[in-house]
């Protein structure tokens, strides 16, 4: 990327999603604090559930969002080498994301909107709320089509050539969220935004989870992809080896992007509003979905293990001592990995029909969530930054120790965070409350875990703290960096020509629309035809 | 990629045994965790329909 | 396209592994009924007290003509109505729930008696709770600022010392 | 089957009816009332509420209950009697849309707030007051009723008859159910509370 236009760009898009991530990591802290109770004068429901909220909405919907974005220009343009598409629309976007979050913050931060990331109708939020949260989503609409145009552009210039993974993950990963996307937005345009303008007074909560179902599992693949080309297109050239399998890894996203849309009735399995039918059926979708990233985990580790025996490792196991741990990407990539393992158990315990009534609504959920969002995807975001932070600001990096010591306390505090919150959650501990109230033996168990998380919670802001400060000094006063250009790993089996399924996403559009009527058809059309009461508007 | 690059890799590479091994015993232990949960925690808490 | 032998029985463990998942599903859902709870039944959550089965006189634990249990609770902010019941150890019991206001769930910890409560529909879940002792019945779903504070209690009876139904209607007894 | 607490339903229809209130009209009807209610303390017997600022909802459906027998009263079912359905949401619009009384002692929340308003009691299985009242004991809607200024008496009073069961309309015992876990001194403590809030 020459242009230093488009990387002023791509680190406007960088600043504030990290910037949103510092914020939500002080809320994290206080969130942990009240929790535990031990601080009394903290004790505050309100000012706890304003907090969720907007934590939520930061980690969930602003940094992931804006560091997609930033991401995503910067494969395009160096991938495909080839200018961005139309920088005034891509600028567009960024404003409109921008203008959407500040709409979105200031009731959040008011105690006006706290109603959670999930919206939970007939809990009625402030409409700024709504809009600021419609117009993020139709920000991040500006980027997808530029994606899509480029790659359409490059393919149109170079016939019957391989799209560069990158690009075409990156690609999986646009067309991905504009799916994804449709649900929540067809909630908010037609349910929550009429209502809360006063348009209608009633809104089925019943139609509005299905909605919001839909976008809720596929979005947790659009924060992860970048994680995933990060592991498959850094990694293995940060360990001095080669990607082990192309193909497969193309195999990997066009999967993830088919089966991660129509399952999102995983989240609704306690809901009495679905069938049980129905909610079988997503969860073998939601098994499915598990195979990409087993095939995921096996492309990566073999990688680091071809990279390990070039370095000299022998026996079994003798390569991963063999890498170089102390660089930041894979470092990055072993520690996201293993929270990937733990997390991912979780997520299968989840996904596990039945099941789910053991642990559905309880501390479990978080815990697996945070292993797998705040471990696995966000380790991986703190590599990509680091490693494209050079050449976006054409300095040298900080410091790479203070980069492997925060990963290092990230993952650690991370472990000692969510450990807790999976045992917490077997007890039965609910989620979402801000202090523990029930005047039950039962109850006496949790303490010393909500006490851990206190210790997990703070060795995370200690984390957060040096990562921010590392690309700040980086920026302001880092050596300069002459070499701007960005190498991704090349095939062990170099990939000749492939056939358009893998360089395309044609055919699986037409896949994706069928299984979507499939899944999510009938469950849909049964509230036109069912008689439902639907609530009016509560405050909380 | 010149495909003459491919000779130079040691003949291992191809069968990457430590990850398989150690993929295995991941899977081995996900499993046996699941099936302790499912039949030894979930199902004994009462069936639920 | 190329795969590598190992990769390829890497992907054949993957299938196994979920094969083993999604069987012990599918038998356990044939051959004991385990499903989670899923009942399409939608009702006018704001005329609840009026009439009908989540009227206020018939709410409580009820023992059906087929002798079968039948807990009627509703949900509101905040709290479940009644705010005690005693139920029998080891006996399926079958909960009919409804919000009166907002989104809730519930949740008896260490059992597997958990479903949302979602306005404008009937929640049905049956379970069976194996240990006698008290529970709190505890709200899991956000539902507002006194969310924490939204919780019941549950006795269950060794089967043994269960003598039915106490009373016709244990609305409002002290816990 | 029992006659149920109260018969309004706050369905959609009835919540916008309530809404569509007419003050103006509200106003006119509320001279009658002024005697016995009004927020200037000219009102003599103290165990008369002030309606200043309270819910829409909560006093139209008190004006229902009195006149279907869910609220008995000697003196407000008589006068619910004759009020029309759209005199009733006339009236409460009219109420609430005034401002409530001034404080006697400008105290807020927070200090010195009981521990029953700010944390209720888990042992006896009693929320805090303020969850549905508002941490102001502004009320919340729908049909949860302002606190904050109203007469300690008349507070005190209500509190009582739900204990007995004398007052029944709350709907689910709701109320009931809180007041028979409280003691005598607890009640007094927060109507006391309550009437002293702005």
């Amino acid at each position: 990327m020459t242009d230093s236009a488009a990387r002023r760009f791509v680190l406007d898009h960088f600043w504030i999603a990290f910037g949103a991530f510092g914020l939500a990591c002080v809320l994290g802290v206080y969130q942990v604090l009240e929790r535990s109770g031990i601080i009394s004068a903290l004790q505050s429901p309100a000012v706890y559930f304003a907090s969720v909220s907007t934590h939520g909405v930061l980690m969930a919907f602003v940094l992931t969002t804006f560091f997609i974005m930033g991401f995503g220009y910067y494969v395009a343009t160096t991938s495909l080498r080839m200018p961005i598409w139309n920088k005034g629309f891509a600028k567009a976007g960024f404003w409109i994301a921008l203008l959407g979050t500040v709409m979105a913050a200031i009731p959040l931060l008011l105690g006006k909107a706290s109603v959670l990331y999930t919206f939970y109708p007939p809990m009625q939020a402030h409409v700024l709320f709504y809009l600021g949260a419609t117009l993020l989503v139709v920000g991040s609409w500006f980027w997808c089509v530029v994606m899509v145009v480029m790659l359409a552009q490059w393919k149109t210039a170079h016939p019957g050539e391989t799209v560069p993974l990158p690009m075409f993950a990156t690609t999986a990963n646009a067309i991905l969220w504009l799916w994804t996307s449709l649900g929540v937005a067809l909630e908010v345009l037609f349910q929550l935004l009429p209502w809360a303008f006063g348009l209608v007074d009633t809104v089925d909560v019943g139609l509005a989870r299905t909605l919001f179902a839909w976008t809720l599992h596929p979005i947790v693949y659009f924060w992860l992809l970048p994680a995933y080309i990060a592991l498959y297109v850094f990694v293995p050239l940060a360990a001095g080896g080669k990607l082990f399998s192309d193909e497969l890894a193309r195999v990997s996203f066009v999967m993830i992007m088919v089966f991660g849309l129509p399952i999102g009735f995983h989240h609704l399995y306690a809901d009495p509003q679905q069938a049980a039918g129905w909610k079988l059926w997503h969860g073998i979708g939601t098994f499915a979905v598990g195979i990409p990233t087993l095939l995921t985990a096996f492309t990566v580790v073999a990688s680091l293990e071809v990279a390990g025996r070039a370095r000299g490792g022998k026996g079994l196991f003798g390569w991963i001592g063999a890498l170089p741990w102390r660089n930041p990407m894979v470092l990055a990539a072993i520690l996201s990995l293993l929270m990937l393992v733990l997390g991912g158990f979780g997520g299968l315990v989840n996904a596990s029909y039945a099941m789910n009534a053991m642990v559905h609504n309880t501390a479990w959920v978080p815990g697996h969530f945070h292993l797998i969002f705040a471990g696995t995807v966000i380790t991986m975001y703190f590599a990509i930054a680091y490693h494209l932070w050079p050449r976006l600001t054409g300095k040298r990096l900080f410091s790479e120790s203070m980069a492997t010591l925060q990963l290092w306390c990230w993952f650690i505090g991370m472990v000692i965070l969510s450990t807790p919150w999976h045992v917490l959650g077997l007890l039965g501990q609910p989620r979402r409350i801000s202090s523990v109230t029930y005047n039950s033996l039962l109850t006496l168990a949790w303490k010393p875990y909500e006490l851990a998380m206190i210790v997990g919670g703070l060795v995370l802001m200690g984390s957060a703290v040096l990562f921010l400060y590392n690309l700040f000094k980086t920026q302001m006063e880092g050596a300069a960096e002459r070499d701007l250009t960005v190498s991704y790993a090349e095939a062990l089996h170099p990939v000749g020509r492939l056939p358009d399924v893998l360089n395309g996403f044609r055919v699986w559009n037409g896949v994706i629309l069928l299984l979507m009527i499939v899944s999510f058809g009938y469950p849909i059309l049964q509230f036109f035809l069912l008689q439902t009461h639907n609530p009016s508007a509560w405050g909380y | 990629m010149p495909p003459s690059s491919r000779p130079h890799e040691e003949p291992r590479d191809d069968l990457p045994i430590g990850t398989w091994t150690l993929l295995c015993l991941i899977a081995a232990g996900m499993t046996a965790a699941w099936l302790f949960l499912y039949f030894g925690v979930f199902l004994p808490r009462g069936v639920v329909q | 396209m190329h795969i590598n032998p190992l990769e390829q029985k890497w992907l054949y463990v993957s299938l196994a592994m979920i094969a083993i998942f999604l069987g012990s599903i599918f038998l356990t859902a044939i051959t004991k009924g385990v499903h989670p709870p899923s009942h399409i039944e939608t009702i006018d959550s704001a005329s609840l007290h009026l009439s009908g089965e989540f009227a206020e006189d018939k709410l409580g634990v009820r023992q059906q003509p087929d002798g079968s249990l039948r807990v009627t609770l509703v949900a509101a902010r905040y709290g479940f109505y009644p705010n005690h019941i005693e139920i029998p150890a080891d006996t399926p019991i079958t909960f009919r729930m409804a919000s009166v206001d907002v989104l809730h769930g519930t949740h008896v910890p260490m059992t597997n008696m958990n479903t949302m409560i979602v306005p404008g529909y009937v929640s049905q879940i049956t379970t069976t709770f194996p240990k006698p002792g008290d529970y709190p019945m505890l709200c899991n779903e956000y539902c507002g600022m006194g969310h924490d504070h939204m919780w019941s209690t549950m006795t269950v009876v060794a089967k043994e010392n269960w003598h039915g139904v106490a009373k016709a209607d244990n609305l409002g007894e002290k816990p | 089957m029992a006659e149920p607490s109260t018969r309004i339903a706050w369905t959609p229809e009835t919540l916008r009816f309530v809404s569509n209130g007419n003050a103006e009209k509200g106003k006119v009807l509320a001279e009658s009332c002024q005697s016995c209610h009004s927020a200037d303390g000219r009102n003599a017997v103290s165990e008369y509420p002030y309606l200043n600022g309270q819910l829409a909802t909560y006093l139209y459906r008190q004006l229902h209950d009195y006149k279907d027998g869910g609220r008995p009263n000697g003196v407000m079912s008589g006068i619910a009697a004759g009020l029309s359905d759209q005199d009733m949401a006339d009236l409460a619009q009219w109420y609430s849309g005034q401002p409530p009384r001034a404080p006697q002692t400008g105290q807020r929340s927070g200090a010195g707030t009981p521990s029953l308003v700010a944390s209720g009691d888990s042992k006896r299985l009693i929320a805090p007051c303020g969850i549905c009242h508002g941490w102001d004991g502004q009320g919340e809607p729908v049909d949860t009723p302002r606190l904050a200024g109203q007469k300690a008496a008349y507070l005190k009073q209500t509190l009582l008859a739900y204990q007995s069961g004398e007052r029944h309309n709350d709907i689910y015992r709701r109320m009931r159910a809180m007041s028979e876990r409280l003691s005598a001194e607890e009640i007094g403590a927060l109507a006391e509370y309550y009437s002293r809030m702005k």
